[in-house]
């Protein structure tokens, strides 16, 4: 038991993994065609059909760029930074359910790779720590407009970490589980946490944005003032994994708003569909990456429609206006609830 | 199966305390000073934490989370002092500050 | 209750004369209180009553401590020394400038009043707090209007009887803590208390060191002389005159009654310690030109003799330590206030420069032999009589020892009146064109002091009857 | 298993605490401590108290070591690395750090500590259980802190402001 | 300046900016960005400016200003007599030339007695202005609606003859750009330059 | 209870004021929400109650104490409200931390659990390090602010492992819970409970000031704003001390021979150095400084006495030793205004022009070396008589010579002022504040006269 139970769960953990960055490789190609959709443009379209096999030029090309070191960067934090990077925006995935379970020769298999019942925190905590990547990395390119990215991207973390997890709280007061896979059941059906937690919703995903380094939160890369920010002095795979890790944190918010805030991986009607419980998942795990992906492309369409903060303005609407309406909203919730039982 | 004891952690702790206590006498850096400070609460934080473990009683636990509110508000408040003292003096060196002597 | 009023009165005089911002007004204020509070003090001497005296009310919270006073015969005699010389120490200023008289004459009342607060407290804090709060004052006035290098040396002095007091005060809380609960600091209660011989050694000790410093004898007595000179003549008049008296007080007040054990087995160091301090002293006033710090040492010699013979723990000792407490304080005020009166005219007080002056002041020159007179203690003055019955006691107690107290006599009478030769005798060596005989107010002076010499010299019964049951008391 | 994941987790606490002290580089210092932070971390789930751990990596490797290292960066306090006390002084700093450990450990290895059962069993470190004790047992220290906090802000606008 | 007009617009699109206070509502920004996402989002659909180079190409109007021909007339002479007025007029200083007399027998070859025995732009730094075909005298120079090739190498873009001139197999139709009101203007005597 | 939640909701009024900008008003305001916050806290006077869970205990210690704190926070607001009366920039956040640290210093009197005391402590240090450093423009506050705060947060360190081990081996943070252990299990305890003990001890004596954890007050003294030193002084010393002694008194009562020696020396320690130190400081403020610390030897001295009632003593020490240090400080500040310095030659001849300065400063440093009739002699005595009471002569002799050694240094302003010839400075004082220094001179005689007064309260 022992040993299957660890074969499943590594073969889930590769299958997420090698997912995340299947989808993260195919958000890039996805970012660059919406842009130029959104500009009246096509985009890459010569490296296979519609320029699919485009992500996989990219990587080839970053796979055989010159690995540039600043003499007097500090080697050992210089590599450390984009890999603690991916490192951090990979572990999210682990503790979001991809799907209800599957039922193989009687055996019970969950689509989540560790059902920890504290899973929201552990994003949170997760999410926290994504900075050090940033943070490392910047410092030790030795480079000013490196070091004023990793400083933006540092403050701008920790300030809209709290708006977020504000938000989070008034989910958590609603649903009284931190476990995950508790809160999506919760949702089962069309009773999306989403009818009851709009301003939540919308904070969070203010909050998302800013916690991904998105644009319009992008002052950390913003490549008018700081060239490139943080990997300003990266190149190669390096800046690969940078850019990448961009995308599947993207990736993996997209997917928590869908399973915070929109059921995810249930969908309305499910219970009518005269359908095996095995079938029933696999058009569950679909309907989350439709909304994975719906969430993906909005993520993108605010990036090519919204103009960039100004630094004070992004602090301003971190501490100024979220973290008020944030406190405002878990306070009705809290009333609200108090009020119905 | 369980062969820690608490007196590992017990010891444990005490050496990660003391390295803190040596630490905030050795350095000279306000700011390491007041990072080997946070070591000291860390490792009281994990005392606490085996202590209401092994015997069975949260208390020892919720404690831990007040330490961890007032670190967090200490920090605040000690990041901010440092900054301001470095503001004028350009360093964060303790030894710079030895203007108040008699 | 009067001794209340008195009390109050020398209080609100203070007050009165704090206030009045003015030279003149305060003077006549403090004078005036100083002369009721006397005559105050001598009713309450003629009628001696309890209903008089005694004032009792539970004051300082759950300590015990009360605001007790009351007056027995050693207090009443104190008592009246010090209402009886407070007027004259503040007329003999009459017409010295000092700058904010008002503060100078107001300090001089606070401090009558502390004094009286000393000798009449029936308390043990109240003793204490007497006895400290009369500390204030004369620091004050030594360290305002002192002469030179006045701040370090009223410095040492405050400092010296403030760490004696305070091992008075480790004594009191002591006994304090020895009472039957609840504790109470009433010296009945004190007196009360069976000490063991390893506690009541550690009181005597605490107490001892206390007084000595107070009086001073022989090693606590470095503060003295320096103080004594530098202090306005005003402030010399209070230290020698009344605020010594406190320690002698002191010693037969507590010591006595309290440890008569540990006196019996260390008396013959204090008293050993006292007659030292007699030969010491008076070896040194021998070798003195300044008028005033002879008389300083000769002060310590004098309050030796006393401290030695109140030591001896026998009735003649007490005794004789009573009356020249009385003498002395009156000896010595004269004395200071003449050397003053010198000062005054001749802006010298060395006796290399002064010389002659019963020439040209025969009036002076009198009063100042009789002051000298009664300080050798010649017979049929004031001196003679105390003199007489502290060797005996030492006598009693030990015989070799009085004979060298007695020496104190021989060497008193050496340097008074080989000074009293070289100041008033032989040509003057400082002619003053206007120079004046006493003034009126002068004698007024020196002749309630002269009087005071010769009745207590040639009658001392009447001071000795009132203390003498309270003495008896003590010893007893 | 357990055993040499806590013992794993020790030695890497301990070198990277030694390091935290030895090292010269504010950085450094900073990195070692959130290495330490994360081996604590590990310790948390090891006493199966996962609440306390999310909530440990939250606070302090999430926020509190963020900051020092944004201080440390605002500050560009790389350069201040070389001062350092003099050796004599770091030498009696380390021996006055060694003396109390040798003597905290002597005393308190001796002590047997007495241990209610199978702490592997416990079920504390659960949120609601722990929950259940701070709402109820400890809300008023919990309500406080709120004023603490309030003062803390105050403290820093104070320390903040331009004057 | 009492008699100040308000500004009307010739164009009639601008707008008067005024800095009146913005309402709550518009202080939120939230219709804003609705709005401008709705706006973006209409985009996506729109028809795609794009063209794929290599397969279609855009049409060239007939008188684009690309590459540069040195013209022969209709015997295969070059007309270029190397007066330099081309060099001078260009503002870019794209243009070289060395000049040679024609030698005997060289007259199939050359119009005038003067030719151009080397001519050399600089095609990087040409702006493609066309002041130089303006300036030409012998209508010897013209731009052509051809594009300038990519090269990896910077010396290949200073072109010579042997790119510039036509050759006789392949000419250069350049009547557009010789329509009668240019030959006219071209002949007008007082005509300053830059004009 | 009611106390704090009027203090919170004061501290909360305070700062709308602020944010309306009403800066007038806030001075006015405190003056009357502490007025009735210490009306409520008298109110609950024997009620000996204690709230949620064992957390709180509001006991006729708490509110004694409560009432001194209230009380010297009350007088250091209205010296605040005086000295900052020209300042054009709003201070309505010194004045909210000020209430906020006095929150602190009341769960510091009465909690029953150590998880209220690190709360309280911390409350009460956190707005203290920022308000060290509040004079922005002035390097030393800011230097006195990094002090405060580093060492400070060493000490809570040390305090946490106490509490942590204690905890360990009593299984509660619950204080009667660890007292009863300790007393039920006074022949096996184990060890860690006695390192335990020393820590926590440590980790307080480090906040309160004693050697040799001293060495940060004189600066932090020195370098922060006056008030805020007249609060240290006053305020945080107060807290800690009772918070000390509750805990002692109800968990350790019971192990006395075990830390008595400790203390012991400590309390020595203390007076003598701290007193030997003081004679060669040259400014003001510094002497203050280690005049606190020398108190805080005394008392420690009744710490050792802590099973005879010693409570009313420390009661009345503390407020004479408040007192007369805060009178110290008025007259300190109102001297600075004027000379912008706090070095003792300054305030030679000063009592020519100024009597009523002179006084104030005279009547305040013969309090605190303890001369009757004043009130320091009362708390002195008090303490005294406590500590002979157990039995600690050897103590007491050293407090005596303390004492005398005191006198040389609480002399040194007061020979400055009125024996030394000196500057002609007149420092004009309105109506108020003659009237203010004549009543701090006033309640210092009373206190002396009558300790009863408060010695009976406990």
């Amino acid at each position: 038991m022992e040993y299957q139970f660890i074969l499943y769960k590594a073969t889930l953990s590769i299958a997420i993994l090698t997912v995340s960055l299947l989808i993260a490789m195919y958000s890039t190609l996805a970012e660059r065609k919406l842009a130029a959709f959104f500009q009246d443009r096509l985009g890459p379209d010569r490296a296979g059909p519609f320029g699919l096999l485009q992500p996989l030029a990219d990587g080839i090309k970053l796979f055989y760029k010159e690995e540039f070191m600043p003499a007097s960067a500090n080697k050992f934090l210089y590599i450390l930074g984009p890999s603690l990077t991916m490192l951090v925006a990979l572990l999210t995935s682990a503790v979001i359910p991809w799907g209800n379970s599957l039922i193989i020769n009687g055996h019970e298999f969950s689509l989540q790779v560790a059902d920890i019942n504290i899973g929201i925190l552990y994003v949170f905590a997760v999410v926290s720590v994504g900075v050090y990547g940033i943070m490392i990395g910047g410092w030790a390119s030795n480079n000013k407009y490196a070091l004023l990215g990793a400083i933006r991207a540092a403050s701008q973390m920790i300030s809209y970490e709290l708006a977020m997890g504000l938000s989070i709280i008034a989910v958590v007061m609603m649903s009284g589980t931190l476990s995950i896979q508790k809160i999506v059941d919760q949702q089962a059906g069309f009773n999306w946490n989403v009818w009851y937690q709009p301003l939540g919703f919308v904070i969070f995903l203010v909050c998302a944005l800013a916690e991904t380094n998105r644009a319009p939160f992008d002052l950390p890369e913003c490549e008018t003032e700081l060239v490139g920010g943080y990997h300003t002095e990266y190149s190669s795979m390096k800046l690969g994994f940078y850019l990448f890790a961009e995308y599947i944190n993207m990736f993996i918010s997209a997917a928590i708003i869908s399973c915070l805030y929109f059921g995810g991986y249930h969908f309305p009607f499910e219970s009518m569909l005269p359908v095996s419980h095995n079938i029933l998942t696999i058009i569950g795990v679909l309907i989350l990456f439709l909304k994975i992906t719906f969430f993906g492309f909005v993520f993108m369409w605010i990036r090519w429609t919204l103009p960039r903060f100004r630094y004070d303005q992004l602090m301003k609407l971190g501490w100024k206006k979220l973290i008020p309406l944030a406190i405002f909203n878990m306070v009705i919730t809290g009333f609200v609830i108090r009020l119905l039982h | 199966m369980n062969a820690i004891s608490m007196n590992d952690y017990l010891v444990f702790c005490t050496v990660l305390f003391s390295i803190g206590v040596a630490g905030v006498l050795i350095k000279r850096n306000a700011l390491s000073i007041f990072m080997s400070i946070e070591l000291m609460l860390n490792s009281i934080n994990l005392l606490l934490a085996a202590f209401s473990v092994y015997m069975n009683d949260p208390a020892g636990q919720v404690f831990v989370f007040f330490i961890m509110v007032v670190a967090a508000a200490e920090v605040a408040i000690g990041l901010a002092i440092l900054v301001m003292v470095y503001r004028h003096t350009h360093s964060v060196d303790i030894h710079l500050l030895n203007r108040l002597k008699w | 209750m009067i001794l209340l009023v008195i009390l109050l009165i020398a209080l609100l005089t203070s007050a009165l004369s704090f206030m009045s911002q003015e030279g003149f007004r305060a003077k006549w204020i403090a004078f005036s209180g100083s002369i009721l509070v006397f005559i105050l003090s001598v009713y309450i001497t003629i009628n001696n009553c309890e209903c008089h005296t005694t004032f009792d009310r539970a004051l300082a919270g759950n300590f015990g401590a009360h605001f007790s006073i009351g007056m027995d015969g050693l207090s009443n005699l104190l008592i009246l020394l010090t209402t009886f010389l407070t007027p004259l120490i503040i007329l003999s200023a009459f017409n010295r400038t000092y700058r904010r008289p008002h503060v100078f004459y107001g300090l001089i009342m606070m401090m009558e009043m502390a004094l009286i607060g000393v000798f009449s407290a029936r308390d043990g804090l109240m003793f204490y707090i007497f006895w400290e709060l009369a500390l204030i004052p004369i620091y004050f006035i030594c360290g305002l209007w002192g002469s030179t290098d006045k701040i370090r040396i009223t410095f040492k002095f405050f400092v010296y009887t403030l760490l004696g007091s305070l091992f008075m005060l480790i004594a009191l809380i002591s006994l304090y803590l020895a009472t039957p609960t609840p504790h109470s600091f009433s010296f009945e209660a004190l007196y009360a208390v069976r000490m063991s011989p390893h506690m009541e050694t550690l009181v005597f000790a605490a107490f001892f060191v206390a007084f000595a410093i107070k009086i001073p004898i022989f090693p606590f007595h470095t503060w003295q002389p320096d103080t004594y000179t530098t202090a306005p003549y005003q402030g010399s008049m209070l230290l020698a005159g009344i605020m010594l008296k406190m320690g002698i007080y002191g010693i037969l007040r507590f010591i006595i009654p309290l440890c008569p054990n540990a006196l019996a087995e260390w008396g013959w160091l204090a008293v050993l310690l006292s007659v030292t301090g007699i030969i010491y002293a008076s070896v040194i006033a021998i070798r003195q030109d300044n008028l005033k710090r002879m008389i300083a040492y000769a002060s310590i010699a004098h309050v030796g003799l006393i401290a030695a013979g109140a030591f001896v723990l026998n009735a003649e000792g007490i005794r004789g330590a009573t009356i020249q407490m009385i003498s002395h304080g009156i000896n010595v005020v004269g004395l200071f206030a003449m050397i003053e009166m010198i000062q005054v005219r001749f802006k010298t007080r060395k006796i290399s420069e002064l010389g002659g002056i019963a020439g040209q002041a025969p009036v002076m020159a009198t009063f100042f032999m009789i002051m000298i007179l009664a300080t050798v203690a010649l017979p049929l003055t004031n001196g003679f009589v105390g003199e007489f019955l502290l060797l005996l006691g030492i006598f009693e107690y030990m015989p070799w020892v009085a004979g060298v107290a007695g020496l104190t006599i021989v060497f008193t009478a050496v340097y008074l009146l080989w000074m009293n030769q070289r100041v008033m005798f032989g040509k003057p060596k400082l002619i003053l064109p206007d120079f004046n005989d006493l003034t009126t107010r002068e004698i007024l002076i020196l002749s309630p002091l002269v009087i005071m010499i010769l009745w207590i010299g040639i009658y001392p019964a009447t001071f000795l009857n009132i203390a003498e049951p309270a003495l008896l008391g003590l010893i007893h | 298993m357990k055993v040499y994941l806590f013992y794993f987790l020790c030695i890497l606490a301990l070198y990277s605490a030694f390091m935290v002290v030895i090292s010269k580089k504010p950085i450094h210092t900073v990195l070692y401590l959130t290495l330490a932070m994360f081996c604590l971390g590990g310790h948390y789930v090891l006493l199966n108290a996962q609440f306390l751990a999310v909530v440990h990596i939250i606070v302090y490797a999430g926020a509190i070591m963020v900051l020092f290292l944004f201080t440390v960066m605002l500050l560009n306090l790389n350069k201040e690395g070389e001062f350092q006390k003099p050796a004599l002084v770091q030498v009696a700093a380390m021996a006055a750090g060694g003396i109390l450990m040798i003597t905290l450990v002597g005393v308190l290895k001796q002590t047997d500590v007495v241990m209610a059962k199978d702490p592997t069993m416990t079920q504390i470190g659960l949120v609601s259980s722990l929950a259940k004790v701070l709402y109820h047992e400890y809300l008023l220290p919990f309500e406080v802190s709120s004023v603490l906090f309030l003062s803390a802000m105050v403290g820093a606008v104070l320390l903040g402001k331009k004057d | 300046m009492s008699d100040l007009k308000p500004y009307t617009s010739v164009s009639g699109r601008s707008k008067i900016v005024s800095d009146k206070k913005i309402t709550w509502v518009e202080r939120l920004y939230l219709p804003a960005i609705l709005k401008g996402m709705t706006i973006t989002l209409s985009h996506l659909l729109k028809h795609k400016a794009t063209i794929r180079y290599p397969e279609t190409k855009r049409e060239f109007s007939e008188i684009y200003r690309g590459q540069h021909v040195l013209k022969r007339d209709d015997e295969g002479r070059e007309r270029c007599t190397a007066c330099g007025l081309c060099a001078v007029a260009c503002p870019a200083e794209a243009i070289t030339m060395v000049a040679e007399e024609r030698k005997p027998g060289e007259e199939n070859l050359y119009r005038e007695e003067k030719y151009a025995k080397i001519y050399e732009i600089n095609m990087l730094r040409c702006i493609f202005c066309g002041l130089c075909e303006e300036a030409c005298p012998k209508e010897a120079i013209f731009l052509t609606p051809r594009i300038v090739n990519a090269d990896y190498h910077r010396d290949r873009f200073i072109y010579g003859k042997d790119i510039l001139v036509e050759s006789m197999d392949n000419r250069v139709d350049v009547t557009k750009r010789q329509t009668p009101e240019v030959l006219a203007f071209k002949k007008e005597k007082n005509r300053k330059h830059n004009d | 209870m009611s106390t704090l939640i009027a203090l919170s909701a004061l501290a909360i009024i305070t700062m709308m004021i602020g944010a309306w900008h009403k800066y007038k008003w806030i001075v006015p305001t405190l003056v009357v929400g502490m007025l009735v916050a210490c009306g409520l806290n008298i109110a609950d006077w024997n009620t000996n109650i204690h709230y949620y869970n064992e957390m709180m205990v509001v006991d006729n210690f708490a509110i004694a104490f409560n009432t001194i704190l209230i009380l010297m926070a009350l007088l250091v607001i209205i010296i605040a409200g005086h000295y900052f009366r020209n300042v054009v920039k709003p201070l309505d956040d010194v004045y909210i931390l000020l209430v906020f640290s006095l929150i602190g210093g009341i769960l510091m009197t009465s909690f029953a659990n150590l998880v209220m005391l690190f709360i309280g402590i911390e409350t009460l240090s956190i707005s203290m390090y920022v308000l060290a450093g509040s004079k922005k423009f002035d390097n030393l506050a800011k230097e006195a602010s990094m002090k405060y705060f580093l060492m400070g947060s060493f000490a809570s360190g040390f305090l946490l492992f106490g509490i942590a081990l204690l905890y360990g081996s009593s299984g509660s943070f619950n204080l009667t819970a660890i007292g009863s252990f300790a007393c039920s299990h006074s022949a096996d305890l184990p060890k860690m409970f006695y390192v335990g003990m020393l820590l926590t001890f440590v980790g307080l004596i480090f906040k309160i000031a004693a050697v040799p954890f001293h060495f940060w007050v004189p600066d932090v003294y020195q370098g922060s704003p006056t008030v805020i030193t007249a609060f240290m002084a006053t305020v945080v010393k107060v807290a800690g001390i009772a918070a000390i002694f509750r805990l002692f008194n109800h968990c350790f009562m019971g192990l006395q021979p075990f830390w008595a020696n400790t203390v012991m020396i400590i309390s020595a320690a203390t007076i003598l150095l701290a007193n030997l130190t003081a004679l060669y400081q040259r400014t003001f403020k510094r002497l203050l400084a280690y005049s606190g610390i020398a108190h805080t030897g005394y008392l420690l001295m009744a710490l050792l006495a802590i099973n005879t009632h010693s409570m009313g003593a420390v009661l009345l020490y503390l407020t004479a030793y408040s007192l007369s240090t805060y009178a110290a400080l008025v007259v300190l500040m109102l001297v600075k205004d004027f000379i912008y310095d706090d070095k003792m030659e300054h305030y030679q001849g000063l009592a020519k022009r100024n009597p009523f300065i002179a006084v104030t400063l005279a009547v305040s440093m013969l309090s605190l070396t303890g001369i009757p009739p004043l009130a320091g002699f009362m708390g002195k005595f008090a303490i005294f008589t406590a500590t002979l009471e157990s039995g600690y002569l050897g103590l007491v002799i050293v407090a005596v010579i303390g004492s005398a050694i005191s006198l040389a240094y609480y002399l040194k302003p007061v020979i400055s002022m009125f024996f030394r010839e000196g500057g002609q400075i007149v420092i004009g004082l309105t109506p108020w504040l003659r009237i203010f220094l004549v009543l701090l001179c006033l309640a210092q005689l009373v206190l002396g006269l009558v300790p009863g007064l408060i010695t009976q309260l406990l």
